[in-house]
Order: C-alpha cells, then sequence, then structure tokens
C-alpha cells in the first residue's frame, strides 16, 4: 500500500546516497550519514526504555505494590535512583555522585570478566589442547598454540629456540589472518548482494 | 498357555525403571534431581511424577502436565531443606498407565562451595596471585627487562624517510576512547614521534574522534616539543577533534591525507571496518604506513596494507620499552610468567597424553588418569 | 606509462564499477549451481534434527540490519527446520536493533507451517544486562522476561510454563555478528552447560572454530556459504544460494586483481632495481 | 575523601560479591548475585540516555553558532527527536513500539535497514580496491597472508569446486586410469579451507586468545583492587 511504496522510495534513495560516497564525499552522503546517526541513537533509547527501564523497573514496581510485597517495591528505588544519577555527569558539580553508579556496573563487569575469562575462555580451551600428539592435526595445533604464545613473550630477546618458536608463531598468525580476511570478503560481498536486491527486485523490477 | 501370558505381559504398559533421586548438588537448596528410563518412551504420551512425605502415603502429582522427557528438576516452593521426600513416576498411554517402584528418601540441602566450580578458583587464584606480585614488583621500582620491539625500529625508520622528503607526519588513535587500553599504551609512542618531528622541524597532524583523547595528545605532544628544546615549533591547530562518528571520521581523515600528502602515517588505537579506507587513502599517497591494534578483525587489513603492524599486546610492549609505567610493566611482565607456566603444563600435559595412548595396551591406567586431567580443566558438556 | 604499470595501477573508481556488474549480472540472469555442505554446518542441522518433538529452542538474534543479508538467511531456514520437527521457539535477542528482523522472519514463516503464536513459538523481546542477563536466565528466566514482547504474561503461553531456566532449553541458537555468540558459549555454555549452534557472518566465523574444535558449540553457520548450504539441506533454496553466484563471480573477480596487482608491483620494482 | 574512596569500595564490594556468589550458591548469595544483575540492567538502559545527551549538545551548539556544516548537524537532531516522537506515539498506541503496524517499524524497515545496511556494504567496494593497490608481496608475513586468503576465498564459494574440476579433468587426461567421478568429490579447495580453518587458524587465534583472555583479567582485577582508575577520570 501507499506507505510502503513512499518507503521504498526513501530507502532506495538513502541507499543510492550512502553509495555515492564511492564517487566522492559529496553533501548528499553527509546528509544521509547525519541522519543515520540521528535515527540510530534515537531508536536506542525507545528500545532500551520500552524493553528495559519500564518493564523492570516501573512495571515490576506497580506489580509488587498490586501483590504487595512492599520490600521487593521499594529495593527497586535503589537501582532507580543509581540510574538517575548517572545522567547527573553532565552537572560539573554532582559529576561526583555519578561516579556511584558508574562503579557499581564497572564492579559487576570486572566481577563477571574476570571469572568469565577463566571459566569461559582459559580452562576450556587449555583443555583441547591437551590432545595426544598421534596424528598430524593434534601436532600442528599442539605446535601452533605453543609458537603463537611465544611469539608474545616479551621478557627474552627473540634468539636461539626462542626466535625459532616465534619465527613459526609468526607464520601461524599470518594464515590465521589470511583466513580470517578471506572470510570477511564473503561477509562483505553479501551485504553488497543485499543491497542490489533491495534495489534492483523491490524498487526497480528488474529481478524477477 | 504360558505364550499367551507372556504375550499379554508384553502389551500391559512396562513400568518406569531405575528411578534415581538425589539433591540437586551445589545449589541454594529446595531442588532435587529425578532420572528414570523407560524401553519405549515414544510409545508413551507422557509421564507424571508425585511426591510424598512418606514411602505409603498419598502421593499428589508434582506437575499436571505430560512430561515427554526421562529427567526432571523438582524446584516446587513447597520443597523443604532437610525433610525427607519420597517419589514414584507414572507412565501414560493412550488407555493405561503404570506406576514405577517408589524411590527415595532423598533430603535436599543448600551447598556452601559449588564444588563443580573447583577449577575455576584454583586458577583464577594462581592467576591473580601472579599478577598482584608482578604488579608489587614493578611499583617498588624493580627493575624488569622487557625486549625491544621491532616496531619501534620500524617507527625510527619511516620517521626518517618522512622527514628526509620533509614530507608532514600523521597520527591517529582511530576511534579509541580514554578507558581504552591501547589508547594510553599509544600515548608514549606519539611522545617518541613528537620528539623525532620537533627535532627535524616537521609538521605533526593528529585527528582525533574523541575530544578527551584529543586533550591528552595535545599535551603529550607539547611535551614532547619542549623536550626536543623546540616549544615554539607547537601548535594545536595541528591536533584536531573531526567527529566521533565511525565513517565521517575515516572520511574526514581521507580529505586531510589528500590535502597534506604526509610521509609518514601511524594507525595506532582502536579501529573498526573503516580501518581499510584509512590504510588504503594513505597507501594512495604513497606514505610509509605503521599500525598497531588489538581490534584482532582489523589486523589482516593493517598487516596487508601497512609497512609494518605492531600485533596485539605488542603496542603494550612498545609503550612499556619506552616508559616503563609500573602497572602496565607489571601485567606485561606477569603475564609473560602465566604464558610460561602454561606452555610448561599443556607440553608436559601433551606429551604424559601421547605416552598414555601408545602405552595402552600394556598399562590402561595411565589413559584413565589422562582423561581425568583433561576433565578437570574442562568437564565434558 | 609501461602496460605493467597501467596494470598495477587501475583507477579505483573503474575497480567500484566492475565490481557492480559482477555481482548485479548473476543476480538478474540467475545461474544454477551445486552447493557443498560443510561439516560445521552439518553438525549444526543434525544438532536441531535430533531433537524430540516439543523441545524448546530459544533463538537469540544478536545480529543487526548490517549483517542482515547474511543472518537473515539463516534465521530463515532455521525457523523452517523448527517448525518442521514441530519444536517451541523462543525469540530473544541481545542487539537493540536487531530483535525486529526476527518479528519480520516469523511473520514470514509461521504461516507456511501453520504455526501460531503463543502456542508453538513466542517472542519475549530483547532485554539490556548482557552477560547479566544470560546468567540471569541461568536461575530463572522470570527474573529477567516476566512478559513477551508486546506485554502479555509469559506464563499465559501454555509451553512456556514449563520453561524456567537453561535446564529446559533442548538447544540455544545465537546468530550473532560480533562478540556476542563468545558471550552466549561463555556464560550459558560455560556455566550452566547449555548445548548451543552459531550462526554468525563471514567476519566472525573463523573465531567461532577453536569453540567448535572444543566441543564448547555443536556447529557453526558461517557466513552466506553456510547460510545457502543450511537451505540446501531444509530443501528450501532461498536468498543465500540466489546470492552465491554473484558470490563466486567477486571472489574470482578479487583474486583476479590480486594477481594482476602484484604482477604489476613485482615487475616495477625489478625494474626500479635494474634502473 | 569522599568523591574518591567511595566508588572504588562500591567496586570492590560488588565485585567481590559477584565472585564469591559464583562459588557459594547457599542462601544470601543465590538471589543476592540475581539481584544485582537485575540492576545492572536497569542502569545500563538508562545509559543510553547519557549517550543522547552528550551528542545533542555538541550538534545543536554548532547548529546555534551557525559553525561549518551546521545544516548537517540540524539534521542529525531533527531526525533524532522525530524518531523519539515517533517512538513514544508507537508505544502509546500500539502498547509496543514494534507492533507491525506501528509507524516505529516503518521507520526502521525503510529508513534504519537501508542506511545501515548499505554503510556496510560500501566496505565491498573498499575491501577490492584496498586489496588490488596495498595487498603487495612486501614481505614473508604479506606473502602468506595472501595465500592463506585466496585459498579460503575459493574453498568458500562454488568458483572452488568448478576450478578443481577442470584441474581433476586435467589429471584425468594425463592419468586416464584415475576414476574422474571420485576426483571430483575431493573438492581440495573446501577441503583445504576447512583444514586451514579447524586446525592453523584456530591454533592461532587460540595463541592470540589466550593472550587477550589474560589481558582482560588483568584489567579486571585492576580495577577492583583500584589499581586501575581512568574509568574515574573521564
Amino acid at each position: 500500500m501507499l506507505s510502503d511504496i513512499i518507503g521504498t522510495w526513501i530507502a532506495a534513495t538513502l541507499t543510492i546516497a550512502i553509495l555515492s560516497f564511492l564517487y566522492k564525499d559529496n553533501p548528499l552522503y553527509r546528509a544521509a550519514e547525519h541522519i543515520y546517526v540521528g535515527i540510530s541513537a534515537g531508536f536506542a533509547v525507545i528500545y532500551a526504555w520500552a524493553f528495559d527501564v519500564y518493564p523492570m523497573l516501573i512495571d515490576a514496581f506497580k506489580t509488587n505494590l498490586n501483590t504487595r510485597n512492599y520490600l521487593e517495591a521499594y529495593i527497586l528505588i535503589i537501582p532507580a535512583l543509581l540510574g538517575m544519577v548517572m545522567l547527573l555527569r553532565s552537572i560539573p558539580k554532582l559529576v561526583w555522585l555519578s561516579r556511584w553508579s558508574i562503579s557499581f556496573t564497572i564492579g559487576i563487569g570486572a566481577g563477571l570478566g574476570l571469572i568469565a575469562g577463566v571459566q569461559g575462555y582459559l580452562l576450556p580451551q587449555i583443555s583441547d589442547t591437551l590432545r595426544p600428539l598421534i596424528n598430524l592435526n593434534n601436532a600442528v595445533l599442539y605446535i601452533g598454540v605453543i609458537t603463537t604464545l611465544t611469539y608474545f613473550y616479551f621478557s627474552k630477546e627473540h634468539a636461539g629456540l626462542l626466535g625459532i618458536f616465534s619465527r613459526i608463531g609468526i607464520v601461524f598468525i599470518m594464515v590465521a589472518f589470511g583466513a580470517s580476511f578471506g572470510y570477511t570478503v564473503m561477509a562483505r560481498i553479501s551485504l553488497l548482494i543485499g543491497r542490489f536486491y533491495f534495489l534492483f527486485h523491490d524498487w526497480l523490477p528488474l529481478i524477477r | 498357555m504360558l505364550h499367551l501370558h507372556i504375550l499379554l505381559t508384553f502389551f500391559a504398559l512396562t513400568p518406569p525403571e531405575s528411578v534415581l533421586v538425589k539433591d540437586n548438588p551445589n545449589d541454594q537448596g529446595q531442588a532435587i534431581v529425578i532420572t528414570w528410563t523407560h524401553p519405549a518412551p515414544e510409545s508413551l504420551l507422557g509421564f507424571r511424577i508425585f511426591r510424598s512425605t512418606s514411602p505409603t502415603g498419598d502421593f499428589t502429582p508434582v506437575e499436571p502436565e505430560l512430561l515427554n522427557r526421562t529427567d526432571y528438576l523438582d524446584t516446587d516452593t513447597l520443597l523443604r531443606d532437610g525433610v525427607a521426600y519420597y517419589y514414584l513416576i507414572r507412565a501414560y498411554s493412550a488407555n493405561d498407565s503404570a506406576s514405577s517402584a517408589v524411590a527415595g528418601p532423598v533430603i535436599a540441602r543448600a551447598q556452601w562451595f559449588n564444588a563443580s566450580r573447583l577449577n575455576v578458583l584454583v586458577l583464577t587464584l594462581i592467576i591473580s596471585a601472579l599478577f598482584i606480585y608482578y604488579i608489587l614488583r614493578a611499583r617498588q621500582g624493580k627493575q624488569m627487562f622487557i625486549r625491544k620491539i621491532s616496531g619501534l625500529d620500524a617507527i625510527d625508520d619511516a620517521l626518517g624517510r618522512a622527514t628526509e622528503m620533509g614530507k608532514p607526519i600523521l597520527f591517529s588513535f582511530g576511534l579509541g576512547y580514554i578507558t581504552d587500553m591501547v589508547v594510553i599504551a599509544a600515548l608514549p609512542l606519539l611522545r617518541r614521534i613528537g620528539k623525532k618531528s620537533a627535532e627535524y622541524a616537521v609538521r605533526l597532524i593528529v585527528p582525533n574522534s574523541d575530544p578527551i583523547v584529543m586533550t591528552a595528545a595535545q599535551e603529550t605532544v607539547k611535551e614532547a616539543y619542549t623536550e626536543a628544546g623546540r616549544p615554539d615549533l607547537y601548535n594545536p591547530d595541528n591536533i584536531t577533534f573531526v567527529t566521533s562518528d565511525q565513517f565521517g571520521y575515516a572520511a574526514g581523515v581521507d580529505g586531510i591525507i589528500l590535502r597534506e600528502r604526509p610521509g609518514a602515517i601511524f594507525w595506532l588505537g582502536y579501529f573498526y571496518a573503516e580501518s581499510l579506507i584509512l590504510a588504503e587513502t594513505g597507501h594512495t599517497v604513497g606514505a610509509i604506513q605503521l599500525a598497531g591494534t588489538t581490534e584482532t578483525t582489523q589486523l589482516p587489513f593493517f598487516v596487508a596494507a601497512c609497512d609494518y603492524t605492531m600485533i596485539g599486546e605488542e603496542i603494550y610492549a612498545a609503550s612499556c620499552y619506552l616508559k616503563p609505567e609500573p602497572v602496565m610493566l607489571g601485567t606485561i611482565k606477569g603475564e609473560d610468567f602465566i604464558k610460561m607456566l602454561l606452555i610448561f603444563i599443556i607440553t608436559v600435559l601433551v606429551f604424559f597424553g601421547t605416552a598414555a595412548t601408545l602405552l595402552n595396551r600394556n598399562i590402561p591406567s595411565l589413559q584413565t588418569v589422562f582423561e581425568a586431567i583433561v576433565n578437570w580443566f574442562s568437564p565434558p558438556s | 606509462m609501461k602496460l605493467w604499470e597501467r596494470l598495477a595501477t587501475i583507477d579505483r573508481r573503474i575497480i567500484y564499477s566492475i565490481l557492480a556488474l559482477v555481482v548485479i549480472l548473476p543476480l538478474i540472469l540467475k545461474p544454477k549451481i551445486g552447493v557443498r555442505v560443510s561439516e560445521p554446518v552439518r553438525d549444526a542441522y543434525s544438532a536441531i534434527e535430533q531433537l524430540p518433538t516439543n523441545s524448546v529452542v530459544m533463538i537469540s538474534i544478536d545480529f543487526d540490519p548490517s549483517s542482515a543479508p547474511e543472518v537473515q538467511p539463516m534465521l530463515i531456514a532455521l525457523l523452517r527446520h523448527c517448525f518442521k520437527k514441530n519444536l517451541k521457539v523462543i525469540l530473544t535477542g541481545q542487539l537493540a536493533l536487531g530483535l525486529p528482523m526476527g518479528e519480520i522472519a516469523l511473520n514470514q514463516v509461521a504461516p507456511e507451517y501453520q504455526k501460531v503464536y503463543g502456542k508453538d513459538y513466542v517472542n519475549i523481546g530483547y532485554r539490556p544486562g548482557y552477560a547479566a542477563m544470560m546468567v540471569g536466565i541461568g536461575r530463572e528466566i522470570r527474573d529477567f522476561f516476566k512478559t513477551d514482547y508486546r506485554g502479555v504474561p509469559i506464563d499465559s503461553f501454555e509451553f512456556m510454563r514449563g520453561v524456567h531456566n537453561y535446564h529446559d532449553i533442548a538447544l540455544l541458537v545465537s546468530l550473532a555478528h560480533g562478540a556476542v555468540a563468545d558471550a552466549w558459549i561463555q556464560y550459558a555454555g560455560a556455566r550452566f552447560k547449555q548445548k548451543i549452534i552459531v550462526g554468525c557472518t563471514g567476519v566472525n566465523a573463523p573465531g567461532m572454530y577453536q569453540y567448535y574444535s572444543a566441543h564448547q558449540i555443536e556447529g557453526i553457520i558461517g557466513g552466506l556459504q553456510g547460510a545457502s548450504e543450511y537451505e540446501t539441506l531444509v530443501q528450501k533454496p532461498g536468498s543465500a544460494t540466489l546470492g552465491m553466484p554473484a558470490q563466486s563471480a567477486a571472489h574470482g573477480l578479487l583474486i583476479l586483481l590480486l594477481i594482476i596487482g602484484n604482477i604489476g608491483f613485482l615487475l616495477s620494482r625489478k625494474k626500479s632495481r635494474g634502473k | 575523601m569522599f568523591q574518591r574512596s567511595i566508588p572504588l569500595f562500591i567496586v570492590l564490594f560488588t565485585a567481590l560479591l559477584l565472585i564469591v556468589a559464583f562459588f557459594i550458591p547457599h542462601k544470601p548469595f543465590g538471589d543476592l548475585e540475581s539481584r544485582f544483575l537485575n540492576w545492572y540492567a536497569i542502569i545500563s538502559g538508562f545509559t543510553f540516555l547519557l549517550g543522547l545527551d552528550s551528542l545533542t549538545r555538541h550538534h545543536l551548539l554548532k547548529v546555534i553558532r551557525r559553525e561549518k556544516g551546521w545544516f548537517y548537524s540540524l539534521l542529525l537532531v531533527l531526525s533524532l527527536f522525530a524518531t523519539l516522537t515517533v517512538g513514544l506515539y508507537s508505544w502509546v498506541k500500539f502498547s509496543s513500539p514494534f507492533a507491525l503496524r506501528a509507524p516505529f517499524m516503518w521507520l526502521y524497515k525503510y529508513m534504519i535497514i537501508p542506511l545501515q545496511a548499505t554503510m556496510f556494504a560500501t566496505l565491498a567496494f573498499f575491501i577490492f580496491s584496498a586489496a588490488y593497490r596495498a595487498f603487495r608481496i612486501r614481505n614473508l608475513g604479506a606473502t602468506l597472508l595472501l595465500i592463506a586468503a585466496c585459498l579460503v576465498m575459493l574453498g568458500n564459494v562454488p568458483l572452488g569446486s568448478s576450478i578443481w574440476q577442470r584441474i581433476s579433468q586435467l589429471v584425468h587426461l594425463v592419468f586416464p586410469n584415475t576414476r574422474l567421478d571420485l576426483l571430483y568429490q575431493i573438492e581440495l579447495f573446501a577441503q583445504i579451507k576447512d583444514w586451514l580453518m579447524a586446525i592453523p587458524q584456530a591454533a592461532a587465534g587460540r595463541g592470540i586468545g589466550i593472550g587477550l583472555a589474560l589481558g582482560g583479567i588483568a584489567m579486571s582485577l585492576r580495577i577492583i583492587l583500584g589499581i586501575e582508575r581512568t574509568y574515574l577520570s573521564s
């Protein structure tokens, strides 16, 4: 219907405006880019309030009051205060107060981060490297992990055995970078395919 | 006749067997794990679990819906810690149902320590102790050796060639904030480049994407110029704020590169997908490019497009070599020790594992010990 | 300007127009090509294939429009697979900008299998908190998700009543374009032993192989190639399979450019050393 | 004292509580952990507003002072507030901004998707021009990287298997007794890609990952113990 047709034309103009940057930086591109920054900032705020602050704070406060467990309801005032205080950062005199809520979030981030680093990454990855060297793959995996680790060893000059290990390590690292670059190409091309498909199918019906 | 009887029992519904009940381990109590088996679960409509506080007492259903699984975690709010409970499972087919034997007694308890996370506790304590030890040693001013990162020679080499041609130098932190470790590590490198550009009286341009990083850059370059004895050459207009938007910043810096045509460019900080646009434009003006970031997804582009690239932690080591700031020095030394420790542990266990598999026929116990160690690190999910 | 010098310095606008051509033509001509299914994708497929009917699958939309052309076809193929197997689907997401993509996919696929909102699938929306939310669900999903994305209490949906935490979720599918998949693996997988498969963009696929080889995840669907493989397994060729010929042509062009560029570079270096 | 030590104490207390709750499931800790995680989600909702405030102030100043490019800043501020009003209107009228018929969803489908997708699609062009002009066989590292990249690219697309089919036809011509269909099945490039990704790339990725994980653990530790305080200065 009408709003979809208008919408497709607006989407097509914005797509072409952004692609025009390839020819050279121009006002149409600058306008589209600034609209993009504005809309996505506004979008994130609506989302955060519609799905987080409202249901978990305001709604939870109301339901706790109705079900009469007042402790649960009034305890929610603490995160509400911490959240509002966070907004005082723009007032120079009250910046020190906003640091309290920043410290709370950073404290939780650090606490979770310390454990996640050990349980989520180090332990499983070490455990999987402990493979008997009975076939080529296990041997190459073991050598790869050990030599890459030695490449990032800074306490001794990379000479002698250490030098050999770190040179093997850089070979593994380069192969790894090459492989991930190869994959990135496909990622970016599929984005391009998606945009051309939109331009020549939804907007101009050239593709059936 | 016997034959028929067997046939009949065959058709009568077989009840669930080997019903096991135990307290849910490593939890805050009020939870009991129930598991059972059944020869043909798919022929059934489902199971229902019944609970009672006495082996012969009245059994009440735990959940109204029929279950299609053969395990269940009973976290009913009525459950009390320390009370003995008994369970039985009834299987339901279209027109028949059969109950299992009664299982129990079982008592729900809260544990004070989650035994399944012992390995996390051990490794966290060892790693934290080592980091704290090395950071304290560094803060007491102990001299600790860090090898010279070849990237530093590459910086001097690039500076030399740019100043020979009398072309300006460009430095960028990318989209990094002041709280990013890699930006903090890049500041001493900016100081070294600033000192060199003052000595050769060559312009140093630093476009920024964050106002706070811009002020830090201005202070660092001013100190470098005074250190080189040329405070008069310092010009704050060369160190500007472009924009905080990713592609806006890339377009802005590309404009500066095409106008100023710098001889050397240093990309040292935090970069995302725009790294490609920047490095390619730098290449078109024939500048010598040196890059360094901890953002691993962008390293392939820098490695292939720049003359020299510092990979991940090499920036921290290079920065520490120039200005051994205690906390960063302690962290690098701590990491180095842990890396060597890990290499040692992995090597010992891998060779032990190899021996265990090779000698498996005559000493089978080795294999079980090896598997126990591997599982200790990370139990199979 | 000698031939090889011109070879090494083709103007970038010419390259851009050749690339545009090389992508648009296959989209219009639509040539047919066979797709080889790789092991990580087959393992992801069998992780769903062996689930008994009515098991609960949680799909987390952790990508946004910028990577939709790659990951959206995976979501559609996965939804078709789950609905064909009569599995219950819970849709959630970690990215504010991502969840509507899930809504669009659900409204396209659900009618194909006569699946009803609330009875066969539920969209519980997005909650920030990231790792906090992932750990929170390990205890009780209602701590974070009392209502679905339209504010309807989740207990009003029949199959949701039995879902409390990861224990009741047979499989978690993270469709991610960034480090969100790592977070699901570290928090849901490592802490609560949740079975996970990951669908991700081409950029992130390399990072997932270490988890796949360490059996922290059951399978990987990587990039548009992975999506077209999964579409082939589900026997429903979609936009991913349509895009593969254009991918093939574009990759061929890039390899050609790399070769030409380096020939020009090596010749010019030999010449300048000769001078 | 007041402004400095209280935040440091809050960081230490919350982090230690979460770590202790990870190891001790018993009564007070289990619930406290989920309550803190819940609060974390609520507060992070407010931080979105914080980002908004600095963005609008920066661009509004630019408009008021008529600095160069003020028109673009005006466009930014207008589209920001248009999104907010459309969002609130849809939220009120359709009980959620994301009901499919809500105007907010129209904004998402016809403005956010095209803008964001196209912004990243331009990168495909830059990869091609950058790879062509800058990826030169300059040293061993760059050469290895290019070879691995080409092998993975060939393994990733059907082009790889069609090239392999021509190679196997050649091999069949030279050694007629080899079975052509078996040769086709080998799919050499795809096998190389899978091997490259599963073993060397995973090994190097793990080596780099262990370094980064240790760096992350060190950073968390320094924040908890109050050694690292840069977050307080900003």
